[in-house]
């Protein structure tokens, strides 16, 4: 992209699904420009279809055959007479592939050069750049083909190490070692290991990071300014799907968190960046390590926007027409504390299964400081063909713990009859100790077994007693519809008796 | 009067009493404010709960702090007379693995014959762009595999018959 | 109220209704503080009572039995064991004897010391209030008895300057005088009017403004510190009924604005006064005059809350009990532009007449920077017992035309199958060039009588249309629910056919 | 198909064409989605609109841009068969003034036998607090006042019956 060369977008093709369609949507509206939303026949009734100005069918169900085909993307924005694609995030958001072909049908790609997202998306060469461009990486060596060569790296490093396979991934055929005599004890059954889950027998070592938490920054490229603004703490995570994510993080103090700022922006810098993106990090002790950059916008953008006032979309489209970031001003301090729930259509209750559907009731939460970035409606069908956010729900609040007492409020009032959500996890969590205290790593969810039992509670013994009510009701149909049994309120008098609320709310 | 529910897979022996209910044998304290006929302000014990109600065709679905409940519920007599004239289904030596959602099989870990433990995997299937293992929640003998990688399974739909152990084991779930 | 004496509170006894009571218990409920809902017969089912710990009837549906009882609403207090009460707005909120009786009751008033409300709910004595503590008022004479001592006044205020009878209210009465001569012409006739509209001949002059600005101070006070919040621009009025507020008034200067926010600390301290309260001033070239002071929480607090992300009903709460207001720290600067909208039951193309009925469907919107705060629900029956508001549409963004784009949309989002509502007068407001200027004043309304004409528009035509297409769908069972028409979408190829969006939306 | 309806006190001829609708005789292309049984995206003469419905007894409460419109409509064919049948209803020579909300009568200010011009007041109706002076449409003789202070009146209850001028006034409104 030539810089600061005003170019005027009039219609913009929203190339993904889900709640970041519709946020998209909206946040071209409000910046003057058309949508064309694209839909998979899974999703023809679809929130982003009825929202956006024009909508184009692209396939079958399967993302294959719909959200991640480049040609049919492209053939629907040349028909639509589209100008400009948004990828949001997920499905070809970091394909350089994709960002070459619609800018060589003559549309702008809303997002970073393709270069940018190829070298970030290739992690060997993103730790290469990033190790050029002096920013920390989790210490490590190559493969190692003794036990003495692995003490030597071991020694390097520092304890604990992990030797993991060069072959592995997924977290298997990893082993920890607080020391050079637990090293040498388990070099060979890691060698066996990895030559029998991968049939790669060579291994490394690597740093260990007990808890740490995952901390990222924000960056806003417009290819002449760089800036960041601020981070958000994604430490809650199950299977490296993140769960909450706050901003700021309270955990991290002022001098890690510029320096982390500045690292991030040298990061971005050194891949001739420019967009929103987000450089991840990994912190422990006060020292952090880059983990990857993600070269779109991310699931939890919101939480930033919240505490800095500034809108990333509109962003977006700003730096994607040519015109300077943030008109030019510095980026502002963060204020307040913001917390996002992914609201999945997972049953935490049954290990995070997914669970599908028809959402037969949606009662969205409103007031001070909560917001709702949805996807669903009324009457959608929740398949299983995309991936299971529904939508995510975020509060803002002077400190930490009044985000957290909002959030508890807000996921009471948030109603969804159908499928099994994570509310009741967030529920939990937004009671929990540690939580409470920010006591967090990237670990909290395995240390926390028992929030999945407190998501169970009480429950089920509660539903079948308003089920006996409503078979006693029915027998009688002079007690119908919307009445009321005088006295229910206040039955015994003084005080609040039955009627004092507990479930939930008052401990 | 007396109910029969079932709820999560628990069964309840039911009554309305003067004060509330009892849950198997359990007294509760139950205070209740309908505010329309799917939603109810339900009080349990001295706490207290917003509940959405959405009928189905033999009893509710009902949403409590994010949860969702599929209670079926009888009248005990209703349910003595029609126990009394059915057939007694479902019996036999097999336990049967169900899809406990639907999805894409992606691979099957068990094999014909093969012993199994609780907890051992027996089939993968991938939905919402996860994998998800289903596990054994018993030991026993597999005893016919149902479905094979490629399939598309409902929810419910038999994936592994499973030769308890003569202690008895629980449905895999 | 002893300054800083902190007292735990622990039970608060919400005296009011609708959307307001539900903000209340909302912001109770954070601060760790349970809420007893009062309703009267009409109100049994209404969601600030669904919402709160506990509920107290406390009469008929006539405010004079209920809302405005002030024996039931501490006999309720009593009952429930509550230890303090908030008044919100309207009702007994500005009743100096129901402050009284509250504390005389043992318990804690959420709200400013008895003195001053009376004070400031007596005109003369708090015109003379504030002239005495420096605070500028409108210029004016005392009754004047001859066209000479008229003219006199005038010469000493400065033309023009309005004639207005003593006795009189309400905008009658009121002559304007844009010279002497125009004043010599108009002294017989006004005085004739008064006496014979009032039965007092006695008239006296006072400065006329042309076309102010509504701006109101927004201020806290712990009692030992008065700080201010920035201002509103309330000019969007209709029969002194404010419509649309926002926050920051983007017509003053920050000098004005200085010196407005010190006049009102001013005006504040004055009175003693202490808790959450605003001062209102007209506002017209420059100069700013007291209007009055509001001695409570504000319907429309909301737009000061988004740009400042500080909680009002918060720092409210934190008073009442003693704590320093702002946690001890300085008020913070305004960023980003709120706007609010008054939802009321009223039919904008009729004259604004009053609407009522049940909700039978409601769907807020929702997404960044937008809050809504609503006292209805699904079912809920809008009664003509109580005033209009069914709720208030707030968006933050981060400039003025952001935020007019926002609302816009959100307006459009915002869906009231029921009763008539002034959705349809916001969304013309907000397409309306004068006020996108923001070249507004409290004659906006009278000056743009086409506003309720667009309001109107083609919407009949459509309707009509949507029903012939509803009748055709009737005779033909096959195109039942969820059905969709193939090829509705494209059907005329490429560029966007019939589908393009124009409603409202792109011009 | 030829239909008769009506919607805020407009009556409309309309037909379904091959393109979309007609209107009085004027033709709209009207193109439409079906989001759900209630809620409709429609598109006419190119300007598209979220129309949610309800049914009604006799045709539908349609939500637009946020005017709810209660619009009746017929089949023409019924409507003429049901005309032919039916009785002349509402004839004579006066005409009434009709409460355009619930409320409660503060102050009369027509006085019987009073000759009035439009736009003057008869009644002031109070409700949600604000006082609401219902005014004469065209000019007339009041020939009867059916209100009196503090009476509660339901919507479209007769106020004032009103003998019009020669020259034909419309219904106060």
């Amino acid at each position: 992209m030539t810089l600061h060369e005003a170019r005027r977008l009039r219609r913009v093709l929203i190339a993904n699904r889900g709640e970041i369609a519709v946020r998209l949507v909206r946040g071209c509206r409000e910046e003057g420009l058309q949508t064309v939303a694209v839909h998979s026949d899974a999703d023809a009734l679809a929130p982003h279809v009825m929202l956006a100005d024009a909508a184009a069918r692209i396939g079958a169900a399967p993302s294959a055959e719909s959200y991640l085909s480049v040609e049919k993307l492209i053939a629907a924005a040349k028909r639509t007479g589209a100008d400009a694609v948004h990828p949001g995030y997920g499905f070809l958001a970091e394909n350089a592939d994709f960002a070459r072909a619609v800018e060589e049908a003559g549309l702008v790609f809303i997002g970073p050069p393709a270069g940018a997202i190829e070298t970030m998306g290739d992690k060997t060469k993103a730790r290469a750049a990033m190790i050029a461009a002096g920013v920390p990486v989790i210490p490590g060596t190559g493969a190692v083909s003794s036990v003495s060569e692995a003490a030597e790296g071991a020694a390097r490093i520092g304890y604990p190490v992990m030797l993991k396979a060069v072959a592995g991934g997924g977290g298997k055929g990893m082993h920890v070692a607080e020391n050079r005599s637990e090293l040498e004890a388990l070099f060979e059954r890691a060698a066996k290991e990895a030559r029998t889950a991968f049939g790669d027998e060579r291994v490394f070592v690597e740093r260990f990071l007990h808890d740490p938490r995952h901390i990222e920054i924000q960056l806003l490229s417009d290819g002449e300014r760089t800036v960041h603004l601020g981070e958000r703490d994604c430490s809650i995570q199950r299977r490296h799907q993140k769960l909450i994510e706050e901003a700021p993080a309270a955990a991290i103090d002022d001098d890690l968190r510029r320096s982390m700022g500045e690292i991030a922006v040298r990061a971005a810098e050194a891949v001739g960046y420019s967009g929103a993106g987000t450089v991840e990090f990994m912190v422990e002790g006060g020292e952090f390590f880059f983990l990857e950059m993600n070269t779109r916008l991310q699931v939890e953008h919101p939480v930033t926007e919240c505490v800095t006032g500034v809108d990333l979309v509109r962003e977006q489209l700003r730096i994607a027409a040519g015109r300077p970031l943030l008109d030019g001003r510095d980026p502002p301090q963060p204020r307040g504390h913001a917390i996002e729930c992914r609201i999945n259509a997972e049953d935490p209750v049954s290990g995070f299964l997914p669970s599908a559907g028809p959402i037969h009731h949606l009662e969205i939460p409103s007031g001070p400081g909560i917001r709702w970035d949805g996807g669903i409606r009324p009457g959608f069908d929740v398949g299983l063909h995309y991936d299971s956010l529904l939508g995510k729900l975020i509060v803002h609040a002077p400190d930490r713990s009044s985000a957290v007492r909002r959030m508890r409020g807000a996921l009471e009032s948030l109603v969804i009859v159908g499928p099994e959500t994570t509310i009741p996890f967030h529920l939990a969590v937004m009671e929990e100790e540690d939580y409470r205290a920010n006591d967090i790593s990237i670990r909290y969810v395995d240390d926390h077994p028992e929030l999945l039992k407190r998501a169970a509670g009480e429950l089920p013994e509660v539903a079948v007693s308003a089920a006996v009510l409503l078979a006693a009701r029915a027998r009688r149909p002079d007690r119908g519809a919307g009445t009321r049994r005088r006295g229910d309120f206040q039955r015994a008098g003084p005080g609040l008796p039955a009627w004092v609320t507990a479930g939930g709310v008052w401990r | 009067m007396k109910y029969h529910a079932e709820a999560g897979g628990q069964h309840y022996e039911a009554e309305k009493t003067g004060a509330g209910v009892r849950l198997n044998g359990v007294d509760h304290e139950v205070d209740a404010v309908w505010f329309s006929d799917d939603e109810v302000r339900i009080a349990v014990d001295g706490r207290s709960y917003r509940v959405f109600v959405r009928p189905l065709e033999a009893g509710w679905q009902l949403n409590v702090l994010g949860r969702n409940f599929d209670v079926s519920i009888e009248e005990a007599r209703a349910r003595s007379v029609r126990q009394r004239a059915g057939s007694r289904a479902g019996e036999g030596g097999q336990h049967e693995v169900r899809a406990p959602m639907p999805g894409l099989v992606v691979r099957v870990l068990a094999k014909e014959g093969q012993r199994v433990g609780a907890g051992d995997g027996l089939v993968v299937i991938e939905a919402m762009k996860m994998e998800n293992e289903i596990r054994a929640s018993g030991s026993g003998t597999v005893d016919g595999i149902k479905v094979g990688p490629g399939d598309v399974v409902e929810r419910d739909e038999i994936l592994i018959a499973l030769r308890p152990e003569a202690s008895g084991a629980e449905e895999a779930r």
